[in-house]
Formats: structure tokens, C-alpha cells, sequence
């Protein structure tokens, strides 16, 4: 499994990872930067990990998937610090024999990412800054 | 017992850890949220407010002591 | 929409057409060869496009995908000639505002070319060779 | 008439391409698919044989002649 917390993410770095002649398909989910949020535009965000959690919890969710799904391999990414928007701030990769676990545990991974692992993005725009999802 | 804050929970209180004094006597999760709720009204505003402990969600009946990495994890944003 | 029948696969230039301001989320699927098929080792495979036709039912399956969800960019690329074990032969890249509609068209796209588009793959192994699906 | 091959149905013709000679008389999908069966049974043996007019999947009904690009579609297998 290939988890990391990153500056820049690397595409072609996780493909060669996830790529094996075991393996008949590779699902990737890329989370990139918006431009607006609500219509108002993102000049551009922060994000911030509770890092040694943040590992542990994204490793964990691997092992689920690798559990759930015969995978060949798994690969979460998250990237850390200023991003403008266009840039990649989360990569999840998953290779498998075949194209619908690879498609499941993709999807899996990037919903339970979001809702458990400790990072925060707070956007910035002309006017204010806002720590993303913190008020109801 | 020292805290670790992240994210939002850095721009209530203004620092980025906070030290819980030994004599508040606090053992378990739920004491610590007890305490939290006095000293900073502000997290009451939050959508919802975890305690991790050695890198764990933890529960509210579970015991707390200075020996553990204690944080608290605000409504997380990532992806 | 980027639609393409290649001799390689360039992932980096897949993403590269998909990512934009405009879009928070992009999906791969990318299919690779597999080195067994039923237990019995794959040396190398072929792939024979009737490329005409091949780009005109890709083509019209980008356009059902991007009336179909709410995309921001479409990618279908297909590798034609010989591929070892371990290369990309076909990549699908979807880009959208939110992950779901990113997920479901590429998902989309990849089992609808499967069933209609005309490329045939023939598998060689150590002794002999064989078009893939031609028979019951 | 010119009828395009690809994947088995070269295997199994030995050619590229097939010429339907003028005086068979054939106008529609259905009546190639009539004449290919009779002068090539192997074509029988596979899952399925569909006939693309100019790079579309075509019908049994539909007209075909010589100005249009007519091929033979075996099982695809791409991906």
C-alpha cells in the first residue's frame, strides 16, 4: 500500500505503483481545487493535516478496502499545504483483476476518507477565509 | 495533560496545543469535552468536535492520562 | 473531448485535457493487460481497431456521457498493435464539478465500450492464439 | 460491393477484404448476411456477426450498395 502525505502529487508515480501484469484495471479518483465554492471564487486553500492520524486512519482504510475487495494494490495521497485551484489534492488508486473492484474500492476509499481522516482545507477568497465544514 | 488543536479549533482558542492543569482532575474523554465546553464556548459552535487519542477516535467513557497524544479533530474537510 | 485510438497510452497527458478550475473531481479507468486468462500465461496480445468506425462510436458514446451526467471533460483513448503484460490499453477519463457523476460516466464508458466498439484483442499464448470473445 | 474484415472473419475468409459480385443481387443487410452464410459457413461458429454501414451498426432491413462502407463486426473485444 502506498500512503502518503504529499507536496505535490505525482500521477505517474502511483500508476507505476498500481500497475502490474497481475492486475487488469486501475480506478483513480483525483480530487482537484475548485474555483468557486457557493458561486464565490477560491483565490486558493490550505490544507492541513493532523499528520501521524491522519497516516494511521488512511492505512486503516486501505486494509478495509484490501479486505472488502481482491485488490492487487492501493494507493491514497493526499497532498498538504497552499494549492491553487487546478491542482490535485487527493489521489486514490486501486488496481484489481477486474474493473468492478477496482471501481468499488476507489469510491469507498475517497467517501470514507472525507468523512474520517484528519484534514482540514480552509479556503481563502477576496474577503474572508473559511475553515471548510466546521459550522453547521 | 497537553491537547493538540488543529484547524479550526487553532483560531478559537489562539494556540496551537493547550495544557489541561493537573488539578482539574479530568480521566476520561468526556471529562476533557466538559472541561473544553467551560474554558472555550466557542467549540460549542462547531458542527461537531472528536478526541483522538494515540492516533484513535476515541470514545467518551474512554480513560485519558498524560502518557497519550490527545488531539482534537474538528469537522475534517479533506479530499 | 478528447478521443483517441494511440500506440501509447500518455496518462499524464490524459490528465493534463480533463483537469480544470471548473471540475473538483477526476476519474481514470484504465485497463492494462493481464498476464493469465483462465490460468494460462499471456505472452503478448494484439490489438485491431477498424479505427474509422472505432472513433465514431466513441465519439457518440463522450457525447451520451456528457448529456447524461454534468461533465466538465471527456477522455477515451484506446492503444491499437501488439502490448505486453503490464501496458495501458485503454484509459477513460472523466472530469466533473462533484465525484459521483465522475465515477458513474466513467463507469459508463468503459462497459459501453467493451460491448460496441470495434476493437478486437487476439491473445497469443506459448502455443497457440486466440481472438478474444469471437466464440461461444 | 466491397465488404471490409477485420479480427476472425480474416482469419476465417483468408482475406482482407470480400467483393460481392454485382450479379448476387444483394441490396439489404439481411441478404449479405444471407450470402455470407452460404459462402462462409466458419462465420456461423461465432457469437455474433454484425455488419456496420458506413461506421454505424446497421439493421437487417436496412439498403446497402456499393457507395457506402460496408464491414463485418465480430465480437469486439476491446478494453
Amino acid at each position: 500500500m502506498l500512503i502518503r502525505l504529499v507536496e505535490h502529487i505525482d500521477l505517474n508515480e502511483a500508476f507505476a505503483y498500481l500497475n502490474s501484469p497481475m492486475a487488469g484495471a486501475v480506478n483513480f479518483f483525483i480530487g482537484t481545487v475548485r474555483n468557486q465554492t457557493k458561486g464565490k471564487e477560491v483565490l486558493h486553500l490550505d490544507f492541513e493535516a493532523y499528520d501521524a492520524m491522519a497516516l494511521t486512519q488512511m492505512e486503516k482504510l486501505a486494509n478495509i478496502a484490501m479486505h472488502r475487495w481482491p485488490l492487487v494494490g492501493v494507493a491514497v495521497i493526499h497532498a498538504i499545504g497552499a494549492k491553487r485551484p487546478g491542482t490535485p489534492v487527493v489521489l486514490i488508486g486501486v488496481s484489481s483483476a477486474h474493473r468492478e473492484a477496482s471501481f468499488e474500492a476507489c469510491r469507498f476509499l475517497i467517501d470514507e476518507l472525507k468523512k474520517s481522516v484528519p484534514i482540514w482545507k480552509k479556503e481563502y477568497f477576496e474577503d474572508n477565509s473559511v475553515w471548510v465544514n466546521a459550522h453547521p | 495533560m497537553n491537547v493538540l488543536l488543529f484547524g479550526i479549533t487553532r483560531d478559537i482558542t489562539g494556540q496551537s496545543r493547550l495544557t489541561v492543569p493537573a488539578d482539574a482532575g479530568i480521566n476520561t474523554v468526556a471529562g476533557l469535552k466538559d472541561w473544553l465546553g467551560v474554558h472555550y464556548p466557542g467549540f460549542k459552535q462547531l458542527k461537531s468536535l472528536a478526541i483522538a487519542v494515540d492516533n484513535e477516535y476515541a470514545n467518551d467513557e474512554d480513560a485519558i492520562g498524560p502518557a497519550q497524544e490527545i488531539a482534537l479533530i474538528p469537522p475534517v474537510s479533506g479530499g
